[in-house]
């Protein structure tokens, strides 16, 4: 089913997909000066994915993030000041520099965190789910996860019992093609995920990520059914990593060209503008929407460069809950 | 110590009461493992619960422990207050990633922006208990204590097991409640009054001038014959259940030594890497110069822990071997 | 597809089923003299299941097994004797004692071992699978696991893992309708395994585990299709547990009725007595049958009770291989 | 020590090394582990391998750690000799079921009927490494140290490295080889001869009748760059890499103390439960009257490992930290 869209929300949309592609621009640009040592897996190319879904949630829904996870953050209204401080280590980061590109969390926004041991956010989704539905609220919780993470036993165990529970919950995997090297043939058997995930008995969508469209639709649906009480579901969204695994990783396992054609034909930014224009929106309005994003990102870098660094005499403190 | 009125209850009874009035305090509590619905646990823990809460509060699960540990964070940090039994501690190798990674860090890694109030409930050890066997009967206490932002508890009696017990799930940390499998018939005084045994204070269990002897467990039960016995032969033996292993009650480990200037470290689990290694070190570093004596350390042996009674009973330390010990520690001239 | 099996072949099947059914029985003896303090898991009532895969094995074929792995020995050819002495605890037993009921192990039949962790087996078969197939040798191994063990995530991970290798493994779940109190519909969200199984680009079947003859014929088809480099594939037997989880084991989720139906109605061993006598074999040749499986339990059990303890001064050997 | 032709290698060429070694001379030597083929590895620990010895020998895997551990044991049981690569060590928690449950036990639970000559080769550690933060950065050689069946290396040189792996995947037994991430780039000399060095025997890396430090992996060089700065001092450190932490050659470390009668233990992972705990222990138990003073254990700080690098540098030990207590130690009047 395509729903309607509107317009508005569409350049909404476009504008977090271009900050989504800043931050990651900019948090290269620290990575090129040496200014963050930790690895920093950008999520250029996969923001469709990022944005159509978090645009179907609400903001008191909640998320559980990957590695990967910078434009979840965004996607889900994570204020990009504190998140950019946190790439840095900034005391006036999210996590107080504690955690850096890998731990995001923003508890403030819905997000429980990114959990960079592969899968091990999806059974924390199908908890929070849990206890969502204990506590009868009307909320939802996305798990977002990687076409590698389809390997880890976790996600059977976190399906069977999100779906034996009717937990509400939804299960995104963002198929870039590759877990570091490995292409999703070489990661799993399984060749239809939607065969697959159906016969947990929890409806399944494979759709093109690429289209924001498509997987704004569809998360739509998925979480309305979720909200209703309607259980959890499978979405599998195609998309493409443009960058290496991390920011200068050497990509032995796949040629430029393979990457020039993916990031001429299929990305989801520029599917998006042309969307746009077909439904009439001026170039200049684009235009200001990406200058917008980059603002806020060049606001956002000063932001975490004026940030004090955390007093390494914190170091020990809130292991422990008081 | 809560006055009030006691009765003698089971160490098994005294968890299960800790966990139903927990549920009945606390409509965030609730409980998850495997069969411990209907059928009250593998070892009838959770007993009745089922019938008076119903199973959206005491959940029975698929086995799917890794999972289970990571659904009770997430339940967590929407407010929630589980307790996950795993069937026995062995199975928890399996749960490691969650809990290690996850439950231990989510606090300090993000800045403080959540707390993990979950607690692990499972019992251990072995001690004779239906001759379980390699995968049904390991302490593996050590490997939990080693991991910062976790509590680990091991309670030796019934009191200290229920009160301990409403003192985990009241936390907001993530708490490791160890139960010992050959402790759940023992019998002992529990108030009918709620009560909570704060975390990280250990228990003088008997006082004594001559020898501090630390053990949790089963092995502090042993301690005490030891320190019975040893009374008829003219030696004082101060006893001490740490009760919280993580964080550890140093000043009462360490007044004692420096009272008795001998101690004796006692543990089910094997030699290597053990709790009464951390403990003899940290007895060390703090009392060096009252100790009269060399530290002894009495443990489980390093070898997986084999079936037959026979070679079972060459597998951990008992009373006449503490007594043994300690006999020839206060023999020693130095 | 039916094979037709000879009427020799399941004689002595008839035979095995029944040196199973008195192997357990005089474990459950040994439990209630209070002999054997370990949990005893019995196969009562799965006997066809053990028995109809073991029988399209070959000798140099390989097994893992379960904490209800006595059958799974015994019909792999495993010597009476010393899987009744080990039951015990002895010196004579294959484990010389060290394992028990739910350790049992006899390499000299290609049992790889009883791993009583729930899926524990699954993965170290695939392995086997994987060595065999780097030796280029035709032997193929079967992993035996329950309904509550499809839970697991190491289930979902471990086929995952063979689907990709191509390497010839067989999954055998015995449904014997409980995980210790526990349903499989409470078990797993899965309704079809067939259907879940063969997602992951596997052949799959779910058979009657009760008749012996759909068991050998289904087992065989797989064995030879993975023996031949066919890959893996996965059988669900319908089976039912008979005794408690355990032996002493309380059964508040069941009813005494709907046991006792069982038991009348889908015997396995009293099925295949029917069959054998349909083909027109004598009674007293069944008879003579079950009376040598006595026999050698009754030979067991004496050699068990022979044999000595283990010398208390090697509890610490071998834990390390020199 | 082999003689012969010697070169500069790294710590990283020396694994690689032994690892196209073993493949190459036993054709039951495989390695398995994600993205180790093509790719090398996330570290280029397994570079070129793939290349000589194609994708069945050196195995891409999907990411299921605890079934590749399942895994290697079943191969292992049918004869091959399967090197699993882990590609942090913070990710071995999913796999500690298979590693600690069966790899460590099989062999003694079955009575002898099998070995399991597997070895797990994974990264820890951190020392600024990337500021990985808490999840790619923690040290857990105690963990694996605790359980009985297990042994475990650790190397603080490419000497030792390339040494250890070849006894280790000889070794008919369960090994966990950890490599210090950190230390990738170090050189030092290794012959271009094959040789092994034995597991279970420690180096004395560097001699001196004053205090006896007992430091593995990255560490050791710490304390080596500390008994630099002391010999100015003119105190004489003698510097013990364990380098097998189990079995551990305590003969060697009591050798040293009992001639030194002053011990600093210093490890990388968190205090609490480490394996200084039972390197002191075992001090205390077997040369207590020969020390003059206490033992000092330095450690990382019982924190998960912060990601900001303010915050990192005050977690672990360094040169300074380890000088300034031996200096300490030293003058210390007894
Ligand atoms: C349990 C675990 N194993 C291995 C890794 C190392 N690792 C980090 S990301 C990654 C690949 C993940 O692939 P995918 O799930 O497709 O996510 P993507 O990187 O494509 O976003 C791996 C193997 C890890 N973080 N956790
Ligand atoms: C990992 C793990 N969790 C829990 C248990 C406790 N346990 C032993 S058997 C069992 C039920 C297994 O059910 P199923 O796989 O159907 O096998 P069955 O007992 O029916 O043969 C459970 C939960 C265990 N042994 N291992
Ligand atoms: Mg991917
Ligand atoms: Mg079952």
């Amino acid at each position: 089913m395509t729903r309607s869209i509107s317009t508005e929300t569409l350049e909404q949309m476009y504008e977090i997909m271009w900050r989504i592609r800043r931050f990651e621009e900019a948090a290269g640009a620290f990575y090129q000066a040496g200014r963050v040592k930790g690895g920093i897996h950008a999520s250029i190319g996969q923001e469709a994915v990022a944005t159509g879904v978090c645009f179907a949630l609400r903001p008191g829904d909640l998320i559980t993030s990957t590695h990967r996870g910078h434009g979840h953050h965004i996607a889900k209204g994570a204020d990009l000041n504190r998140l950019m401080a946190e790439l840095l280590g900034k005391a006036t980061g999210y996590n107080r520099g504690r955690g850096g590109s890998m731990h995001m969390a923003a508890f403030d926004v819905g997000s429980l965190g990114a959990f960079p041991v592969v899968a091990a956010g999806v059974p924390v989704a199908v908890g929070a789910a849990l206890g969502i539905k204990m506590q009868e609220q009307d909320r939802v919780v996305v798990a977002f996860f990687g076409d590698g993470a389809m390997a880890q036993g976790t996600l059977h165990e976190s399906i069977n019992l999100a779906a034996l529970a009717q937990a509400p919950v939804i299960f995104v995997c963002e198929n870039n093609q590759f877990a570091v090297s490995t292409r999703p043939e070489n990661s799993l058997a399984v060749r239809d995920k939607v065969q697959w995930a159906t016969s947990y008995g929890i409806p399944a969508w494979s759709i093109d990520g690429q289209s924001v469209d498509a997987v704004y639709d569809t998360s739509a649906e998925a979480v309305e059914r979720a909200r209703a009480g309607g259980g959890p579901c499978f979405i599998e969204a195609m998309t493409y990593r443009f960058e290496g695994h991390y920011f200068g990783e050497p990509q032995v396992y796949r040629t430029r060209e393979e990457v020039d054609v993916e990031r001429r034909d299929r990305d989801p930014i520029a599917r998006l503008h042309d969307r746009l224009l077909a439904r009439g929106v001026e170039p200049t309005t684009l235009d200001a929407l990406n200058q917008a994003a980059s603002e806020a990102v060049e606001a956002a870098v000063a932001f975490a460069e004026a940030g004090p660094e955390p007093d390494p005499e914190t170091f020990a403190d809130e292991v422990y809950s008081p | 110590m809560t006055a009030g009125h006691m009765r003698e209850i089971t160490y098994l009874q005294a968890i299960n009461e800790a966990l139903r009035e927990a549920l009945a305090e606390d409509p965030r509590v609730f409980l998850m493992g495997e069969d411990i619905g209907q059928h009250g646990g593998a070892f009838g823990v959770t007993r009745g619960l089922w019938d008076a809460f119903g199973g959206e509060r005491v959940r029975d699960t698929p086995i799917s422990e890794n999972t289970l540990a990571g659904a009770a964070l997430g339940a967590a940090l929407t407010g929630m207050r589980p307790v996950l039994e795993i069937m026995f501690l062995d199975f928890s190798l399996l749960a490691l990633d969650q809990i290690f990674n996850e439950w231990a860090k989510v606090r300090y890694m993000y800045g403080g922006q959540c707390t993990a109030p979950v607690v692990l409930r499972s019992p251990q050890g072995g001690l004779s208990w239906k001759s379980a066997g390699a995968h049904h009967a390991q302490s593996l206490e050590a490997l939990f204590v080693h991991i910062p932002g976790l509590k680990v508890v091991f309670p030796s009696t019934p009191y200290d097991a229920k009160g301990l017990l409403k003192a985990a799930i009241a936390d907001d940390n993530p708490v490791i409640f160890l139960e010992h499998k050959a402790m759940y018939g023992d019998r002992g005084a529990v108030p009918e009054e709620p009560y909570r045994v704060p975390l990280g204070v250990a228990d003088v269990k008997r006082a004594g001038d001559d020898v501090t002897v630390i053990a949790a467990g089963k092995m502090c039960h042993f301690a005490l014959d030891a320190a019975a016995l040893l009374a008829k032969e003219g030696i004082a033996v101060e006893v001490i259940d740490p009760r919280t292993l993580k964080p550890l009650d140093e000043e009462t480990i360490f007044a004692s030594v420096r009272k008795t200037h001998r101690a004796v470290l006692v543990q089910e689990a094997p030699r290597t890497g053990g709790v009464a290694a951390e403990w003899g070190m940290r007895i060390v570093e703090a009392c060096f110069d009252w100790l009269d004596a060399p530290i002894v350390r009495l443990a489980g042996a390093d070898v997986p822990i084999p079936y037959a009674h026979s070679l079972e009973a060459k597998v951990w330390p008992r009373s006449p071997d503490i007594a043994e010990a300690i006999r020839k520690l206060v023999a020693l001239e130095i």
